[in-house]
């Protein structure tokens, strides 16, 4: 009973929890981040160097008014922020945080649900958020907003393929498609995937970007171009789910990274013996180091970069990124075959 | 018992959301019940332990198929009301008759003319089945895997010159 | 004839939308009305007069000192050229000699002012391709210059720095050592744009054969500034009727090649090095004298009328003064800014672009509304 | 105990939805996601009997299903495209002229 329903729940809770938080404290960082590579100080009023402005923001966000057009479609206009927020956060199910440990006299895996699909499931369920995306523009009854989700949809669509070829290539590599056994492939092997294949991760990282709709491909909420994209006409609370619902794919497209290419709760040089101190860092802490650091470069790399242009970004995808992606998966086939 | 409610759950939201995909006004709600009919379906595959079918279920029909749909409903900025005009030589309620017909059809089929077919190959369903889908995917039914390969790229060619503006 | 019946049958719908007045980078109060299929611009339609204030009728009732005031809120980011322009021409209308220490007091001033106006068109224009930092970069450095003026005059965005016959002040103690500082430090910080943008793949892109006029269109349309010196036309006041203590500096006028907006951005990027030596030429060189010539206490210029014309950071800026001798303002006002002239290509470059290059484009012209809408 | 016919009434209930909004439906979008929910149908018919008769072969089938709709789904989608662009209408019943 414990094992079965109170524990997973724990586990959901504190998970849910622990994503929320981040998500606030990831904009207060990207906000700082930002604001230091622009030789600003960034918020700095609410709490000692702007520690608390998360929670200034949310609720200011909770407090304000929440408008529904007049000809906008009310069930969908309601329904397309949450659409987009349920898939971002119930994909870190099959997210393994640690190893298993044992607490308390019972064995605490950590993830939530060892899926034997995982990865294909976070492919799925990032499918579904794209509708809260064309469903918010369209429901808007705003020019704006249907350019921009069309424009939404359209990258997202593109670079899914990209992104789902470079997970063809670990799953040839791992033979597996649970996310623990990929983690556990990697032990094996005694490589991160990342450094077997650097062309995936390359993409995957290109593709990550583009679906977060993070800078340089953040054409759907283009402000210069399409006022805020295809939430121009949301405000409130369900504004602050489709926020919330950018930063958690973000939180997602790193963790899943991490997982993939960067050994997930496995620290670095296992096997360089003067670095074994390494190894007593908690697996959960090493992972969540990796998760951070994919996330500074997605802020790094909004302060650097210009925007893509549509057509550019189509290209880019469609040109390049897919025929290599399918490339990398003919010579990984290859290599696997002959070596 | 689990089982049972799982059945009897999902089963009334397969067909209450077919029921409202048939019968919604605006298209674009039709598609929202489409997705989320095909969802109730997904989960209905995992309590059939089909995990990989489940989700390409989602991953294919819900976010891809119906995203299709979606952009052609949104692409077609009807003037009025698509199904303003009626054919006067339309008979709505034949389709009705016939589509019971259809269902009395069905069921007499499973109630009457049901008997175990023998199968071979397959070799069992383990829970896990991944591998085992794989195997039979590229071993066993290559051919018309190869086929259905083929078929997506004549769909594909055609469904570009179809949409294609100008030639 | 077959195409002309068959074209409205095969067109999927022609979108109209509104961009403006309130949209996040009009660039102030422009509204363009553009016809989209799919998202490339058929048509565009710039409607103005959104921050029209009569300027020209209301310098009719104002006596001469008080219009140097009224220019100053033309173009609000460049208020020194405006002051300039407006002086001459009283000076040029009542053969008035400026002596040559304000005439070198004003080239520095409106150099400065080049270099502060060209610094907010690069921050804007990269950020509205999306490079927000240039935009921090650019604001921080504007911010230098805007208190070298402030030391000079007082203030900090309408300087009304300048007056008929010269200048009202003298340059401060220290301040010339301050401007020289600050033309150090501002050639260490271009490389830093360089680096985040000419340099930048997605920014050569999103600028390269973009909106290519050429130099027959850019002189028809009557561009110019460093639009019209971006196609490749040599055309610069400050050479061809030198005014103020031009023609005592030596520059270089920088001449593009295709015209389209990458030129454009290389021109004004190569604007700032020479409004450098400018005032690195004209602050060491500061000639001793008077800064104010002698001027009758009420300015009533002898009948007559008289065009004068400046290079203004966003181009030739022109007042065309009627003076009926008589009252003490002028019988008729006329400005040619900038602007205005330039945003008349802004149709024509947008055609067949992409929605995103509409927002390029607007900042490739450097438009301030101010200005166009008087 | 959940047996196989009650998955054979689950898929035939939802066939027939399916047939009613092929029948009653004028606006052709609707139809061909009315013609998914068929195949869908199929594909429940085609899992439950995998899972009855615990062979994997009703899975490989299914996947081939799933193929068949995208592909129908795209020509499908490209057909209404094209016929919008002439007709403005996406109506069944006013394309009953082949030609026009």
């Amino acid at each position: 009973m414990v094992e079965a329903i109170i524990l997973p729940l724990v586990k959901i809770v504190i998970v849910l929890v622990a994503v929320l938080v981040t998500v606030m404290y990831i904009v207060l960082l990207e906000r700082k981040v930002q604001a230091w590579v622009q030789v600003r100080l960034g918020p700095m009023r609410v709490g000692p160097h702007g520690i608390l402005q998360p929670l200034a923001d949310v609720l200011k966000l909770f407090v304000k008014e929440d408008i529904t057009p007049v000809k906008a479609d009310k069930w969908v206009f309601t329904a397309a922020p949450i659409i987009v927020l349920v898939p971002a956060l119930i994909a870190f199910a099959v997210i393994p945080f640690g190893k298993t440990v044992t607490l308390f006299g019972t064995t605490m895996p950590g993830y939530i649900a060892d899926v034997n699909v995982g990865l294909l499931y976070i492919v799925s369920v990032a499918g579904i958020g794209i509708y809260g995306i064309i469903l918010g523009g369209w429901s808007s009854n705003s020019k704006y907003p249907l350019l921009a989700s069309l424009r939404a949809s359209a990258q997202l669509i593109s670079y899914e393929i990209a992104v789902t070829m470079t997970l063809v290539t670990v799953i040839m590599l791992s033979g597996t498609l649970s996310m623990v056994g990929i983690v556990d492939a990697q032990l094996a092997k005694g490589w991160w995937f990342g450094f077997m294949q650097p062309v995936a991760f390359a993409i995957y990282f290109i593709g990550g970007l583009a679906e977060t709709n993070r800078a340089p491909f953040d054409l759907p909420e283009a402000e210069q171009e399409l006022v805020a994209g295809f939430h121009t006409e949301y405000s409130g609370m369900r504004f602050a789910f489709y926020f919330l619902a950018e930063y958690a794919n973000m939180i997602v497209v790193s963790t899943v990274a991490t997982t993939l290419f960067l050994g997930g709760w496995l620290a670095p040089f296992p096997n360089v013996p003067a670095l074994s101190l390494l190894g007593l860092v908690p697996g959960w802490a090493w992972f969540i180091l990796k998760t951070f650091l994919f996330l500074y470069v997605f802020l790094w790399v909004r302060a650097t970069l210009p925007r893509y242009r549509y057509d550019q970004l189509m290209r880019l995808g469609w040109k390049w990124l897919i025929p290599l992606a399918i490339l990398n998966v003919v010579v990984t086939g290859l290599l696997k075959v002959l070596v | 018992m689990v089982e049972a409610v799982a059945f009897y759950s999902l089963a009334a939201l397969i067909l209450g959301f077919g029921v409202l995909v048939v019968t919604a006004k605006s298209t674009v709600h039709s598609v929202l019940f489409l997705v989320a009919d095909f969802l109730c379906v997904a989960a209905l595959y995992v309590t059939l332990q089909a995990q990989f079918l489940a989700v390409i279920q989602v991953m294919v029909y819900a976010g891809g198929i119906v995203v299709l749909y979606l952009f052609v409903v949104m692409l077609v900025n009807l003037k009025r009301p698509p199904e303003a005009h009626s054919d006067p030589r339309r008979m709505g309620r034949l389709g009705l008759v016939m589509a019971a017909a259809v269902m009395v059809e069905l069921v007499a089929i499973f109630a009457l003319g049901w008997s175990k077919p023998e199968v071979t190959g397959g070799g069992g369903l383990s829970p896990n089945n991944v591998e085992q889908l794989g195997r039979l995917l590229y071993q066993d039914y290559l051919i018309p895997f190869e086929v259905a390969s083929v078929l997506l790229l004549v769909a594909m060619i055609g469904a570009i010159v179809l949409a294609k503006r100008e030639l | 004839m077959q195409t002309e019946t068959l074209r409205p049958m095969f067109d999927t719908d022609e979108m109209v939308i509104n961009m403006g007045p309130q949209h996040p980078s009009t660039h102030g109060v422009l509204r363009l009305i553009l016809k989209l299929d799919g998202e490339r611009v058929v048509a565009c339609d710039p409607v103005i007069g959104y921050l029209h204030r009569g300027v020209e009728k209301l310098c009719e009732s104002r006596d001469y000192t008080q219009i140097v005031l009224i220019t100053d809120r033309m173009d609000y980011v460049a208020a020194a050229t405006n002051n300039l322009g407006y002086v001459e021409t009283i000076e040029k209308l009542m053969s008035i000699e400026v002596p040559r220490r304000a005439r070198y007091i004003r080239t520095i001033l409106s150099e400065l002012q080049r270099v502060a106006s060209h610094l907010l068109w690069l921050g804007t224009h990269a950020a509205d391709l999306g490079a927000l930092t240039v935009l921090l970069f650019s604001l921080r450095e504007r911010e230098l210059v805007l208190d070298l003026f402030e030391e000079y005059c007082g203030a900090r965005l309408t300087y009304n720095a300048m007056r008929i016959g010269g200048q009202p002040v003298d340059v401060p103690p220290g301040w010339d050592k301050k401007v020289l500082a600050f033309c150090d430090q501002q050639e260490q910080k271009l490389p830093e744009y360089e680096t985040l943008l000419t340099h930048n793949r997605i920014f050569v892109e999103r600028t390269k054969d973009i909106g290519i006029i050429s130099a027959a269109d850019a002189i028809g349309i009557g561009l110019s500034g460093p639009p019209l010196r971006a196609s490749g036309v040599y055309r610069d006041v400050r050479k061809d009727e030198p005014y103020a203590a031009y023609d005592e500096m030596e520059f270089d006028v920088p001449l593009g090649v295709k015209g389209d907006t990458y030129d454009r951005y290389l021109v004004r990027l190569e604007e700032f090095r020479q409004s450098l030596r400018i005032i690195r030429q004209a602050m060491p060189g500061l000639p001793e004298g008077p800064i104010m010539a002698k001027v009758p206490r009420l300015i009533k210029p002898p009948a007559g009328e008289t065009y004068h014309a400046i290079e203004a950071p966003k181009g030739e800026l022109g007042y065309f003064v009627v003076s009926d001798g008589k009252s003490p303002s002028p019988h008729r006002f006329r400005v040619r800014p900038p602007s205005f002239c330039n945003l008349q290509a802004l149709p024509q470059l947008v055609k067949g672009h992409l929605v995103a290059d509409v927002v390029a484009l607007i900042g490739t012209i450097d438009i301030v509304l101010g200005e166009v809408d008087r | 105990m959940i047996t196989i016919t009650h998955y054979m009434v689950l898929s035939a209930a939802l066939f027939t939805l399916g047939v009613i909004g092929v029948m009653t439906r004028r606006n052709i979008i609707i139809i061909l996601m009315s013609i998914e929910l068929m195949l869908n149908a199929v594909n429940i018919n085609f899992i439950a009997f995998s899972y009855h008769l615990q062979n994997a072969i009703g899975q490989v089938f299914a996947v081939f299903v799933i193929v068949v709709a995208a592909a129908e789904a795209a020509v499908g989608l490209g057909i209404i495209l094209a016929f919008y662009r002439n007709k403005e209408t996406v109506n069944i019943d006013e394309m009953s002229l082949m030609r026009w």
